[in-house]
This record gives C-alpha cells, structure tokens and sequence, in this order.
C-alpha cells in the first residue's frame, strides 16, 4: 500500500495527542487577566509604561519613560511603579502560561531601555535587590541556559553580573570578591565541565569566603552530584533562579534550606526534588 | 477450576500486538487488547526510600508525577505505570494502601485534566520463604501478601499482578546442575501447585473491589534460567535448557488465568505468548525497551504479540534526557505508537513478522517464543491441559522438537554445549513416567534429600 | 567549490533506511548505506576522566571494550562507536591521539577475533569562541580544532564529523527573541560561511589519511531551537519557528557535503533527511533511543531514512542491565536489526512508512521532516542552490507551506502562539530583499549593534 | 506476503551472528588441555582421583577415595592432591569457556563427597584456606548470585559459611563475630535492600570490628554506591569471590586496595573497573 493510502488510513489522535492545543483556553487581552489586572497600577502615567512593557513595545515604553521625566516623575518611582509592574506581569503570564519566552525577552529589552534613561537622570545606577554573579564553566561552550537564568534575574529585579562561557575559575572567583553577590549561578551542560563547581566551592573555602548559595545548574548536571559538595544548590529551571535569589534575599535562606526547600520555594512540583 | 483443555486462537496468524480475543476493561477509560498496544513504565524506589513509609509514598508519588508529565508532553494518548513493592511495602499493608492512593489520586488528575487513559498496576512482593517454617502457607509473610494485596485493590489499583515464587527451592538446584528433571518438577509441578493456592485467594480479594487480577510471571524460575543463560557467550547455564524452561513455564503461569486473572499478563513473564495463544487473555511484555533492567536476546520478537510493552525497570535517578520516569515511558512510548500506527494503517501483520524475524534465529529462546511456534506450544499444553506435569513436559517436548526442526532446517546453528544439553535433556523427559503421582514420588525421594530448602509441605505434598 | 542545484534522488519514494545513494566504505570491513543500517553507540566521558590523559585514555578504552563486549553478546554484525571529544581532548590534540589510537586498537582485536564490522568515529570539539580575539578565524582555539581533527585521522578513526558552531551568536539572539530574521542571518548566511572556512580545511586532512570526511550538524542552532521549543506544553520557543529553523539549517549544513564530506553526516543533525535527499549521501540520525540523551517529538520519524541509528549521548555509569555503553548500544542494536530484517524481506518501505506516520503529525518539527516533505525543502534549497541566503530562505518558506497546507487538510493543529509566530515569520520572509549583497548589509547593520558576541571579521564580513 | 515468504527471504547472519558458534573450537577432551595436563598429578591413586572430579562422576570420586583411604593414603593428601587437582583443573576448564557452570556444581558435588570422607577418617574438619560468611541482605529473596558465590569459594578451597537469604542485619554481625571471617560476601539485588550493607559496616565499626573486606554484589548494587562507605569492595561475577578471597590471605590485600586493583586481581577486563 502507498504511503498515501496508509497516511489516508489514519485517525491522529489515536497515535499522538496535541494536547497543548487541547487544553488551550480561549485568547483574552493580557491586561484582562484577573492576576494581571492586581499588578497593572491603575494611576498614570505608571500604568502606561506598565502596559508599554506588557505589549513588549520598546518604542512606547521608551517614549512614555521620556515623557514621565520630563514631567519631573521621579526616576525611582518610573522603574518601581511602572516598568518593574509591567514585567511582574509579564513574568507572572510566563508562568501561568499565556506569555513565552520571547514575550519576556521583548519585555525585557522595553524595561531595560527604560531603565537606562532612568538611570540617566538618577546620575547612578538603579537599586536593585541584590548582585548575583553568572557563569558557564571552563570548557563549556554551552550558554543559552546561562543566558536564560541572566535574563530572568534582571527580568526579576536583580542585577546579574554575565560573565559569558568558558569562564576561567579563577575569574569567578575573583568575581565573587569584588561583587560580593548574594547569589552565584554556574552552568555547565556537560560531566567534564560540572565538575568546575566543587571547585569553585573549595577555592572560596580556601580563602575563607563564603556565599548564601550557588545554584549549579544545566543539561547534564545531577542533583546528585551537585549535592556531593557544600555551598551548591541544584538548579532546574532557568526561571527558578529569581525565586532562589528571593528566598536568601528575603528568607535568609542558606544552600542547605534550598536543598530542602526547593519545590515550595519555586511554587511547583519538581521531579528532582520529590 | 476449569483447565485449558482447547487454544482459544485459532491459528497463529490470528494473533498480533494490541488485540486480545478478551480485552480488559479497567477504570479511567482504560481498554486493553483492545486495539491498541499501551506503553508500561516501571521504576525501582531509590535507595533510602525504604527507610520510612513517608518516604516511600513521596517516592511513589514522585515517580509518578514525572511519568505523568512527560506522557502530556509528547502526546502519548495512554500508559501503563506499574509499581512494583519493595519488600517494606508488602511486609507493611498500610505501605501499600498509602503509596497506591498517592498514585491513583496523582494518575486521576491528569485523566481529569488532559482525559489521557491511565491504568495503575501494583505488584506486591512474594516475600514468602519456603526454608523459614511454616514455609509458603499460612506463615506470616503469606499473609503480609494478601493484605497487600488488598491494601492495593482498595486503594486504586486498576489492577494486581505478582510474581509467586513457589517451586524455586528446586527448580534453582536443576538450573544451577543442569538438572532437567528437577526443573520439570520444580516448575511444572510445584510451581503448578502454588499458583493455584495463591490465585484463587487473589481472585476472590480483587472481586471485592474495582480492581482486576491480572496475572503472574515465571520469573523465578524461567527468568532465573535466561539470566543464568546469559549472552551467547556466557557459560552459566545451556540457552536450549533455558528455553525447556520457558516453555515448561508457560503451563504453569497459565493457572493463575485457570483460576480467574483476565490480564494483562504481567511484563516479565517471557513465556506469555504462549499463554496468549491458550486463553486469548492481553499480555504485557518486554524486550529492547528493557535494556536498562537486563539482556535478553529477543528484543523485538517480544513486542510480536504484546498488548502492553514494558521497560521492566530502571533505577530512580537523572539521565541527561529528564528523569528515568520520564525518559523510559518515553522509550516504550514511542515504541506502542509504532504499533498504533501499524494497527491503524492495518500493517500489523507486517511489523509484527518483523519483530518476530529479527530475533527467531539469535538464539534457542527466541525461537520457541516466536509466535508460530508458541502456539504449538500452546497445542501441546491443551492437549494435556488437564494434568499440570504432563503439560510441562509436552511443552518441553514440543520447544524441544521446535529447536531440532530449526537445526534440521539449518536455519539455528547450537554449540556443542546446547546440543549435549537439549540432547539429554529430551533423552530423560521421554523417559519419565506416563503417571504424575509416579512423577511426583520419584521427584520427592530424590529431591527433598538434596536440596535443604525444599519443603514438600508448602505443596500439601 | 561545486553547489548542488539538483536533487540527486528522483523522487522521495526511493529514499529509505539503509541504502543511499552514494555509499561510504571505510576500514574494518564496513559500508554505509550499501543495504543495512548500523546502529551507533556514544557515552560521554565520566566526571573526573577530564582531569588528566591517562584517566581520559582509560575512559575511552573502557567506553570501546564494553561496547564490543556486548556487541557479541548479542550477536550485532556491525556496530559504529562515535567517541565525541569534551574540551580537554580537543584542546590537547595529543590526548586526541593516544584517545584514538587505544580506541582504534580495542575495535581492532575484537575485528580480529569475530570478524565483527566496526566504525570508529572521531568528533572533535569546536572550541572556538567568537566573542574571544580573534574569533573564528585563526585563533589558538581554532588551531586547536583543526590539530585535533589530524590527530584522530592519524591514529585510527574510521571517520571525523565535527558540530561547528558559525553564526550561533546571532541564532541564539534570534530564538531566544522569536526573531526570523536573526535566525535566517546567523544559520543561512553566518552559518554557512563558517561551514565553508572549516570543511575546505578538514577535507583536505583527511585526504592525508584512511579516515573520511563525514560531516557536520546544525546542533549550535537549529538543536539549539528544538531544545527551547521542548515538549508540548514548553513555551520557550514557538515549535512552527523551529520547524522552520531546522529547515534553514540543511542548506547551511549541506554545505559540508559540498566541500566533500561524504557521509554518514553526524547523528543529531535532524536535518539530514534533507541533505540525504538532495546530495545521496548516507545519514546518521537519533530519535526514540536518544532519550537518554533529550526528548525530541519525532522519536520513530528520525528512523525512516537513517544509515546508521544513534543513542546520541548518554553517563557512563551502571545501569542493572549493564554499562551504558553496553546497554545503549542495544538498544540501537536491536533498532538496527528491525530495519535490517525488512531490508531482507523486501518491507523496508512500509516501516519507514510506518516510522513516519507515527510522527508526521505530532509536531510541525516532524512533519517538515517527513521524507516526502523533506524532500520538497530539499527541492525548494536547490533551486536556489547557489546562493546560500536565497536557499535558506526558500527552504523555511517551504516549510512554512509545508506547515500550513497540512493545517488546511486539518492534519495538523497549531496552538496560537505557533500559529501566529509562523505568520508572522513567513510575512517578514516574504518581504526579504532578493539580493544576499542587501539582506546581509541590513542585518550586520541591525545585528551588530544588538548582539555583543558577534563579530562580522570572523566570517570576513 | 506470509510470514513463510518472508522468513524465507532472509539470510540470517545479516541480521544475528551465533558468534558463540562462530569462534568454537575443535572438541578435545578436558585432560587433554594443556593447562589441565599440568594441574592432574601423573602419580596413582591421586590422578584417578582427581580425574573423577574432572569427569563431574560423583559415584566414582567415592569409591576412589574409599579404595585410597582403605590403602592408608593420609586423607590430607587425597584431599590435597587429588581432589582438590581435579577442582582446580574443572575451574580452570570454565575460566577458559570449555566447561560451564553445571560441570563445576557437579565437579564440587563429587569433591564434596570425597572431602566428607577424608573428614570422616580424620575425625575433624579439614584445612581450608579460610573462612569466609556469605549472606544475601534482609528483605531481599533474590540466592542464586549467593548460591554461585558459595559454591566458588568452596570450590576454591574455602569454608564458605551460608547464611541463606533474608538475612537480619544483627545475624550478620554476630556471625562474623563469630566466625571472624578473612572475607565476608553479601549479595542483594535490589536498590532497597543493598542499603543493608553500610549498616553491617556500621555495626561492625561500632563495636571496633573490623573484616579485611566486605565484598558487596548483585544485580541492582552498584559500584558508585558501595564504594560510598568504607571496608567495602564491589563484586561483578561469582567466580571472582576466591580469587579476591586469594588475594587477601595470599598478598595480605585490604578493602582499599581491592579497590585499586579489582582488575588485575581477578585478571581480566571488567567493564566497571576501567
Ligand atoms: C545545543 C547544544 C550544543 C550547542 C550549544 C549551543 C548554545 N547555544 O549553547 C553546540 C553545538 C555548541 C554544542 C557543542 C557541544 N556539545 Co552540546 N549540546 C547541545 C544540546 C543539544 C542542547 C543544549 C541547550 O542549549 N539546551 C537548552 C538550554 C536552555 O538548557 P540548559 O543550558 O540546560 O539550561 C536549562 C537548565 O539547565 C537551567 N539552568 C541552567 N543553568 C542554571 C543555573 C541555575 C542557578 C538554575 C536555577 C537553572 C539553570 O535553565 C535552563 C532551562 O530553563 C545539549 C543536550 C542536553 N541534553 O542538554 C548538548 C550537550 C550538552 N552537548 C554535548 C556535547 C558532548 C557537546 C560537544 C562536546 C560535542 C562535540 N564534541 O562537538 C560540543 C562542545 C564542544 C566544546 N567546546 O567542548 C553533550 C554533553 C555530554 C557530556 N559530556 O556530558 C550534550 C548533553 C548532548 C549529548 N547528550 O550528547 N552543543
Ligand atoms: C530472577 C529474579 C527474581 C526471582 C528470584 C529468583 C531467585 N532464584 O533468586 C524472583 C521472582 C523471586 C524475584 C522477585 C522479585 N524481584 Co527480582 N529479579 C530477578 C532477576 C530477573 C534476575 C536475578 C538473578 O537471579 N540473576 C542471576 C544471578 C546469578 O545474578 P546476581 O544475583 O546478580 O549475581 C551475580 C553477580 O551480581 C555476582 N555477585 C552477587 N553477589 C556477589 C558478591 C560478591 C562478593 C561477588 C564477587 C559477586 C557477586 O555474581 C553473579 C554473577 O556471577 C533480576 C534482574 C536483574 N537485573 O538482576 C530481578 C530484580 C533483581 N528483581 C527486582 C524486583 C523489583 C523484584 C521484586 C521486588 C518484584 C515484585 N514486587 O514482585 C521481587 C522481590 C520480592 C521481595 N521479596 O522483595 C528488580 C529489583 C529492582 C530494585 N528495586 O532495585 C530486578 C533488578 C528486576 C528489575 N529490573 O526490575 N526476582
């Protein structure tokens, strides 16, 4: 029988459900969204540049900045009340899945933009909640997740220092020291690379310093073997990384709490940790 | 108790992958050999896990939360998710019961939520110890099993399976020697015996509930001896006595479908084809998807007429690929949609001669599994269906026959190590008695002198 | 350098697993795509082997004595072992060398004593990093890169295939942003400039020696797009713009084949239905026994035209079926040996068949891949053969139309997102400047400024 | 077409080698071999008695070491050179792939036999090279890897003390206490019961016990798990429990450095000791 006729023969479904089309609800407006609509600030200007963000449209968003300022807004109130509001919905319908990756990057660039010209005025840089440094292990040439975990802990409020791929361990290291951040993110995406992290655990050791956590994360890294040395948390997904940085910025989490607490603390089920 | 006495196939040809001549029904809109092949995945508790109930109901229900989400996200429209218990489980039912619960309410919301077909197994452990009086029955451990096996049918188990071990204690010794006698008699007769007190006990349990039995394996006999067998060049135990074995144990896992289990069989039971072909019942299998758990040597012949195919079982860890849950219901996934779209397009046939080519000539075990050949021996298990020993034997006789044509026919070359073994093996089983009570005299003289474990008692013997 | 701007295969009926048009023969008694499939094993080198080059020559030894141990365990007549280089190997060819060389020697004994069939492929690392001076072009890194591809020619590699990384830092931008346009820039054009600087190179080493030139996949890119767009219910990258990112990526990767790569091109190259169909050489792909390495949604689908079938990656470590070097090669093996027996009894269109209907409508990344509308890219891409933008760029449009003609027959169903992502990026397609000269000045213009690591000297742009 | 048509298409060898068909040799008969010629003894009533063992004749090793022992042959030396001649050679014979494992369980039920003779004159136990406790972990049903452990070591000239299956962790500690074994085997085939074997080292280390290795084996063990605590070492096949055994009372070998040296010890490739 011709490859036409058997294909002729078939009912999909039988085989393979979509089933993210299945479950798909209906389209709604993003402002619409009921948890969006408590985040959106109804007072303007700040909701517009709100809702410039959550249209990811970088011209508006920047043109609604420039207009607040010059109507002598203040720049602190332009990032907190507005472009931060607008990413939290954003953010929040990643989560919930309405918005998808590029949604958030687009927004990203938009509030990023905003913020520089903020910053212009500020004559220094934002507040944020807290310095993390970012790295992909020597060796790895691997750095998309990387990438992700910066661009969801700017996204989320934090300043991530990107120290790019194949990043000697005496760099971080001596990143650690001069940023002192509050949280440290390795990627590695192969058994030969991974195991950079006990180093980096064991050189900080040496020199007696210490850091609330460092989420060791990436393709074939194992729970189990980031959690064969100290001061490492296992991480899953990129955008688990703000939510890490959250529980030891406001919690006062340690590595070791993570490692217990991880499913809560990210608000989801996650296979690794049963 | 009605014995097989009649195949219910037909013919061979009769028989493909994903259609049973008596589906199962079971909850959550599950239909098995009913015209389509659903995908098993099994996962062994971590190490630790045994440590406290707590931690093995998290297990559990971590085990199959992850199966769960990597079923959605490739669109499998059903699967099976067996979980086989750990001695702690079944030594302590209310193991059973919470562990069980925890998978059938996590297995209920995503049938709620995205209408996939689900089917819960639970498989209590046989814990029983035939060398630990009172032996096999009435001891506390048999008792321990049938309270598990409750605790699983009233807690959400779709349906219960085991793997009863009785007449290990001999057959163990004829492995081990080479012994054809001792494995006729220790599975044949003593295994024979022991299902039918286990079964009909376990019938009776899951009719209380909404809850199937499903069927028993051979595994510690039949398997015991491909294990021993091993690779072609493995030197522990003859690959053409091994395959006796497999076809003497068919007679004897079929008594648990004598008694009342409707399927399907359970994965590792090598010998169900056979079984099959008697009694129309769906089968789970194993084979190329069960790498991770052991070799065997007919890895896609086994697929030829499953109605649920199997991974057998992998330990609970990451592979780069996502969890083993995920990663091994992904396997044998995608392998069942192979066979859906072959039963779709009406190519059944096809792929299934296929699974059965590849493997028919590897080795001495495959070629009496092939699904022309199990149906001989099926035929030559009903023609003596009514005596336990007697079928054994035919059916070795038959598997016997079958491996000699092929020789014949130079199409399966032996070594001289199989040769010299089926040679003798044939040799002793035309030799024994016409009488079972005969038999069974015979075997008990010489047998419960050799072997310290063997105790006649757990057979009423 | 000669482009190809005709199909070789007639029509996509004639393509099929195992045979090619252009077969490959290497030492050891091996052909490619002359009439059987061979199944691929690959395990990556444990934690701690990187730390020196005894530790990682006794990785590799080990890795290669197991693989041949269960080789013949199970009877396999060929086998092909791919040993991918990790940083450290690469970086110091000498590791290469003597990595290779105990390899090839392991392989070798085993040839000796049971006339088994075996491959050795080398994979070296591209190590080079473009935001690093000099880039991509006559770095240390780049040296390296090329040293290391001698060294495994020299000390015994059957072939070398490499997964070179051009344009990625512009793709990455693109599929992280949805942006088509960064995605068509850095696969079609940044992409296929680098292809063309390092496989003049590498073809003309291996000519030194008995090792092929095989090829090169997309990984950097289009795998890159396939991994963010993950399962169904993912959201990190719309799956109709991977399905057309993995399009472009057979007019970028085909360009090995132009340079004289002759196959079997690398295994996660999901694009090589495309290539085999234009050019007719032999394939190597992964699908459902590389879920130990990821979770594609075409696990049978990869299998329909494939010359030699992969596990793709996986720990080596113990599983309870063996090492993974043993129990991965298995799997592959026992794969290979379904597509063999239908190569044997004349049934090898209908598995492929079956192989692609199980997919074809699963994910629109499978579906463009679909040997029949693999081979309609593969028509789109030569016609406009010479011009590496223009072919790209009529290879996602054909997908795309590919895509929306299996909507209209209400075989295929998009989500929103992937409904609106395609539109929108056949829209900004259509609108392209016709001219390379233009499309590339108006992207180095936007792209540069935008994307830190890119650096236009390293494709002499 | 049928399932004959297309069985009958096929050349099988493209598919499946019998490479055990393959590579067999001529037969020769077992004390033909070379290696075996220079194990038997050549001097009487030794090599008939060795040879019955070799031949796996349970009825014949009887009556030789009857016939010798009524001769006055010191029943040490029927079993030292003969008896144990013919094991050697029988172990020999599998080792090389011409014997196989019901031809060693045979052989060692007619050593047995004899050396329960010799016993019988002698009036007491006789020499063994050791004392060894094999036990399969409690919870777990799975012996025939015990058996097989057992029987090697017997074969190979040691008391090999079987505690059966299922065994109480404390059972196992008060027979080593007992017995002060050189080597002690436990076998389990499960993730959830090869968890027993820390708890006998940490029994034993309690109590200040100390054996010179734990050899820890079967189906599920692995070799990353028992190398996680110490006076462990793990064990692949059966047949290397003696040679281990060997190395510890022959080169005074510990747990560490069976480690090392698995390999060469047991003097072949094994695929988890790289
Ligand atoms: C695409 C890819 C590539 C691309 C990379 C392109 C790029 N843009 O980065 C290229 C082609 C360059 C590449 C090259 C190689 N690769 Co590669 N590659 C992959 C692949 C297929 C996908 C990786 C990816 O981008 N995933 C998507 C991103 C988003 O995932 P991720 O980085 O894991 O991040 C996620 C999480 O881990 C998490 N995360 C990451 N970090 C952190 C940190 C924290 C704190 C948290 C909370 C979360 C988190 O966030 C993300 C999800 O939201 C993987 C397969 C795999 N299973 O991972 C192989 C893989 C990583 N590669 C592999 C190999 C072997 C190689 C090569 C060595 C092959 C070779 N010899 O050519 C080379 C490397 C050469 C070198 N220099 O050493 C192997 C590694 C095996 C091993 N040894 O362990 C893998 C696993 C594939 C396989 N199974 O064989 N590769
Ligand atoms: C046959 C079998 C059985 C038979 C056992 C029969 C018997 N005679 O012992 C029976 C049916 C009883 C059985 C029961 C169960 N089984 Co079972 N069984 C198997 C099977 C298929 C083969 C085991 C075997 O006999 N192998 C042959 C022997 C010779 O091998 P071995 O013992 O490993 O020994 C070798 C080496 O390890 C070494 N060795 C062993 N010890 C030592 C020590 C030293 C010092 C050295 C040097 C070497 C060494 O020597 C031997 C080789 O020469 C395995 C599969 C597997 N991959 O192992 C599953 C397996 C062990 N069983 C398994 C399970 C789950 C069960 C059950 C719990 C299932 C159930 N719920 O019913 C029950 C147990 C019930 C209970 N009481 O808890 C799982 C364990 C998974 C896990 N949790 O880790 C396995 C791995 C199968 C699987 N993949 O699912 N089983």
């Amino acid at each position: 029988m011709s490859y036409e006729e058997l294909e002729n023969k078939m009912d999909q479904t039988f085989i393979a459900v979509r089933y993210n089309v299945e479950i798909e609800g209906a389209a709604i407006k993003p402002e619409e969204d009921l948890d969006v609509v408590n985040i959106i600030p109804t007072e303007e200007p700040f909701r517009a540049i709100a809702l410039a963000v959550l249209y990811e449209d970088r011209d508006a968003s920047l043109a609604n900045v420039e207009k607040a300022l010059a109507n002598d807004i203040p720049p602190i109130d332009i990032i907190n009340k507005g472009l931060m509001k607008g990413m939290d919905a954003v953010s929040l319908l990643y989560t919930k899945g309405f918005y998808f990756l590029p949604d958030l990057m687009l927004a990203g660039d938009g509030m990023m933009e905003g913020i520089k010209e903020c910053e212009k005025v500020l004559g220094h840089k934002s507040e944020t909640k807290g310095t993390v440094v970012s790295f992909v292990a020597e060796g790895d040439p691997h750095d998309i997740g990387k990438n992700l975990v910066v661009m969801f802990l700017r996204a989320g409020g934090y300043e991530a220092i990107d120290m790019g791929r194949d990043v000697p361990t005496v760099d971080v290291v001596k990143a650690i020291k001069e940023h002192k951040p509050i949280f440290v993110t390795g990627t590695a995406l192969m058994t030969t690379t991974m195991t950079v992290f006990p180093k980096v655990v064991e050189a900080l050791q040496k020199e007696g310093l210490e850091v609330p956590a460092i989420g060791c994360g990436g393709g074939a890294v194992r729970k189990d073997f980031v959690e064969s040395f100290p001061m490492s948390v296992y991480g899953v997904e990129a955008y688990h990384a703000p939510k890490l940085a959250d529980a030891i910025v406001k919690d006062k989490k340690t590595w070791k709490d993570l490692r217990k607490e991880y499913a809560d603390i990210v608000g989801e089920f996650v296979s690794e940790y049963s | 108790m009605k014995r097989f006495t009649r195949m219910i196939y037909k013919n061979p040809d009769e028989m493909v992958f994903g259609k049973a001549k008596f589906p199962v029904s079971q909850r959550w809109n599950i239909q098995i050999g009913a015209g389509y092949v659903l995908p098993e995945i099994k996962v062994a508790p971590v190490e630790g896990s045994e440590e406290s109930k707590e931690k093995m109901v998290s297990e559990c229900r971590n085990i199959t939360q992850s199966a769960c989400d990597r079923a959605v996200a490739i669109g499998l429209p059903a699967f099976m998710l067996e979980q086989e218990h750990i001695f702690q489980q079944t030594n302590n039912p209310e193991w059973t019961a919470e562990c069980t619960q925890i998978q059938a309410e996590t297995l209920e919301n995503y049938h709620d939520e995205y209408d996939i077909k689900i089917s819960l197994r639970a498989t209590p452990a046989d814990i029983r110890l035939e060398e630990r009086s009172p032996g096999l029955r009435e001891s506390d451990y048999d008792n321990k099993v049938m309270e598990s096996i409750e605790a699983s049918a009233a807690n959400g188990a779709s349906d219960v399976a085991i793997e009863t071990i009785g007449g290990k204690s001999v057959s163990d010794y004829g492995i081990a020697r080479g012994d054809p006698k001792a494995i006729l008699f220790g599975i044949g007769v003593l295994g024979s015996i022991d299902m039918e007190y286990m079964w009909k006990r376990i019938v009776n349990v899951c009719k209380k509930y909404d809850c199937r039995p499903a069927g028993d394996t051979d595994c510690a006999q039949a398997n015991t001896a491909m294990f021993m067998a091993g690779g072609l060049l493995d030197k522990d135990c003859s690959h053409t006595l091994a395959a006796l074995a497999r076809a003497m144990a068919a007679a004897r896992s079929l008594v648990a479908v004598e008694c009342g289990a409707i399927g399907p069989l359970k994965d590792c039971g090598y010998e169900n084809p056979i079984i099959k072909a008697i009694s129309g019942v769906p089968i789970a299998t194993e084979g190329k998807n069960a790498v991770c758990a052991h070799s065997d040597l007919m890895g896609n012949l086994t697929a030829a007429v499953t109605d649920v195919w199997s991974n057998e079982s992998v330990y609970h860890r990451q592979e780069m690929g996502g969890t083993t849950p995920e990663v091994w219901l992904q396997a044998t996934g995608y392998e069942a949609a192979l066979m859906n779209t072959a039963l779709q397009t009406g190519q059944e046939k096809v792929l299934r001669d296929l699974y059965t080519l590849t493997d028919k000539y590897r080795d001495p075990q495959g070629l009496v599994l092939a699904y022309d050949n199990a149906y001989r021996i099926g035929e030559a298990i009903v023609k003596y269906g009514n005596d336990p020993y007697l079928r054994s034997r035919a059916a070795a006789l038959e598997a016997g026959a079958i491996i000699n044509e092929a020789v014949d026919a130079k199409k399966m070359y032996l070594t001289r190590f199989e040769r010299d073994s089926l040679d003798s093996a044939l040799k002793i089983f035309e030799g024994l008695p016409a009488e079972s009570d005969q038999f069974i005299d015979e075997c008990l003289r010489k047998y419960s002198r050799k072997i310290a474990e063997f105790d006649p008692k757990s057979y009423e013997l």
